[in-house]
């Protein structure tokens, strides 16, 4: 038999939104209101009893795990150094550009992507994933950009030539899907897509 | 979010949710051997290996010493059954049918009076039997993993991210992501352009400027993609103009393989 | 002064993905190595020993704080969310080949399953579980793959000689049953069951 209040616990846990007692009793329809919410008293009284890195508070809506704000500028620096290349959908596309048709200037990255706008060149040279690499020798002499060593070892690279071509990827995405996931069971009923 | 599950979505769930491997090969595998019925789920072989095994492990066949005249025989009756049930054999379980084919035939030829001894003698069986003791590790390997996919399934992470990230971000990319980025831009410029030369008057320098931004895009490219959309007579003619054009200023060249054949397009 | 214990503790519970020391060392620079990986030590042994809804697992190389595995019915009852989809025996064979064989080309793939079409790539590579990695210096510079730190995440390993040898592997085959997959553990709860 599982404690109830290590099955709360594990809830609050991997839960996204605060839990409220109304949900825990749709999960447990078998226990009184009055018992789930004894457990989460019990549990919130062990929190703060012992644990002095994380809190259990009652926020809008329901109970949720928290760290303590003391602790909050640790995390924060952590995240920070975290080596992350998460980019935004229009940055991905205009390094995609960048990459394989370097060396590019702005005019042309907007003409390929269709779409104006240069705040993405900024965030990728930010991330030194892209640098300056010197003027194109037409009317204007725009600046050119490409990738940079960073942008290498970012990706696993030892060189340019490992991208994958055009040709290889088609040849990738022309496999028929052979559903090398394997359905969940009665997916179509579980139509659920939170 | 929906928090009136019908009892047919929890029952499916708890099925799902199970401890234990539920569509899985191997506990068939387990059962008594059936060759002579052959009524084995046809699907839950991989490849001609992966059916090879299976009719050596269940039989409890010595794979040193594989009777090759019988699970020939079994191998192909198996081909037979999939003939007749109108499944599709793949190409590699035929060629593996040649194989074994060809194996027995040599079996049975009488050892060459010329070789001394045994030393030199080289069993016909040794290249597959090594082939089928290498794949068998994976395959191993794969039920291994099959078993910690089923518990790591089951193990929840932190739900919620304290100072998450912009909701606009994406998950880390790799090279894959890039690669795919740029064939989706590809994909959709060459839409454009498609669109462009069916709704707007067009003359031949238009056109050539057109194909030369697609051929530094794509490097090559074929003739055929201009008539994928609905698209007049005028503009295919138009287009094939100003590609004449830039073949006779040689900036791009046009190949086909066959008369009847697509004419790629390429960079010169 | 805060506890370095509770600190790491916060990271560890602010974090979805796994955190390693050399993580925690950039956010800690005055403290030793040595320090923060008895910290880590201390940490985990307190979780084993009190919690019964979350543990602290060594993963892909880091640490990661994670439901406990017998409380996933009761999570996702919580959560009402779709199982996850399994891979399919094909994809899991592809893997397995990659994870033993790399860097491998998806021509050598196929010669050891015995099959060909590398659709199952397809699916490997968006679930992110295998990446290319470099070309092989033979004709055509075929593109190669690895496994990812994603695989590793997914199937619970800290690293890949977590995975047992292929020699091992072939040991097992010999033993010819299933109960030598199952981890040690099981047979100890056996073992005191008698």
């Amino acid at each position: 038999m599982l404690e109830i209040h290590n099955q709360i616990l594990s809830i609050l846990f991997a839960s996204r939104d605060p839990v409220s007692i109304a949900e825990l009793q749709e999960v447990f329809p078998e226990r009184e209101a009055t018992e789930i919410r004894e457990a989460m008293e019990v549990l919130r009284e062990d929190f703060n009893q012992m644990q002095a890195a994380v809190e259990l508070r009652q926020v809008a809506g329901g109970f949720r795990i928290t760290t303590l704000p003391e602790h909050h500028e640790t995390i924060r620096e952590y995240l920070k150094n975290k080596p992350s290349a998460k980019l935004t959908m229009a940055a991905l596309e205009t390094l995609a550009v960048v990459a394989y048709k370097q060396p590019i200037t702005i005019p042309e990255i907007s003409e390929i992507r269709g779409v104006k706008g240069s705040s993405t060149i900024k965030t990728l040279l930010e991330k030194k994933l892209i640098e300056t690499r010197g003027r194109k020798k037409t009317a204007g002499r725009p600046m050119q950009y490409a990738t940079t060593r960073e942008f290498l070892i970012h990706f696993g690279l030892n060189d340019l030539s490992e991208l994958p071509t055009l040709k290889e990827l088609e040849e990738i995405l022309s496999q028929d899907d052979d559903e090398s996931l394997e359905p969940p069971e009665e997916d179509q009923d579980i139509d659920d897509a939170s | 979010m929906d928090s009136n599950l019908s009892r047919e979505q929890r029952r499916a769930r708890e099925k799902v949710t199970g401890q234990k491997p539920m569509v899985f090969p191997a506990p068939v595998r387990t059962e008594q051997p059936d060759v002579q019925g052959l009524n084995i789920r046809l699907e839950i072989f991989e490849g001609p290996l992966d059916l090879l095994l299976h009719l050596i492990r269940t039989q409890e066949l010595d794979i040193y010493d594989i009777p090759i005249a019988q699970v020939t025989d079994q191998y192909l009756g198996f081909l037979e059954v999939m003939k007749d049930l109108n499944i599709n054999i793949a190409g590699e379980f035929l060629v593996m049918a040649a194989q074994l084919i060809l194996i027995k035939s040599r079996m049975l030829l009488p050892p060459d009076p010329s070789e001394e001894d045994d030393e030199d003698f080289i069993d016909p069986r040794a290249e597959l039997v090594d082939r089928l003791l290498e794949y068998e590790k994976f395959k191993n390997a794969a039920d291994l993993l099959y078993e910690r996919e089923t518990v790591e399934l089951g193990v929840h992470a932190r739900g919620w991210e304290e100072f998450a990230d912009d909701e606009k971000e994406i998950v880390d990319v790799n090279v894959f992501d890039l690669v795919r980025a740029f064939h989706g831009i590809v994909e959709r410029y060459k839409e454009k352009v498609v669109i462009e030369v069916d709704h707007e008057p067009a003359t031949i320098e238009e056109k050539m400027e057109e194909l030369r931004r697609l051929v530094a895009l794509k490097r090559e490219f074929y003739f055929s993609m201009f008539f994928e959309s609905r698209i007049s007579k005028f503009h295919i003619v138009l287009t094939f103009f100003a590609l004449l054009e830039l073949v006779r200023m040689e900036e791009v060249r046009l190949y086909q393989k066959g008369v009847f054949e697509d004419i790629r397009i390429k960079a010169c």
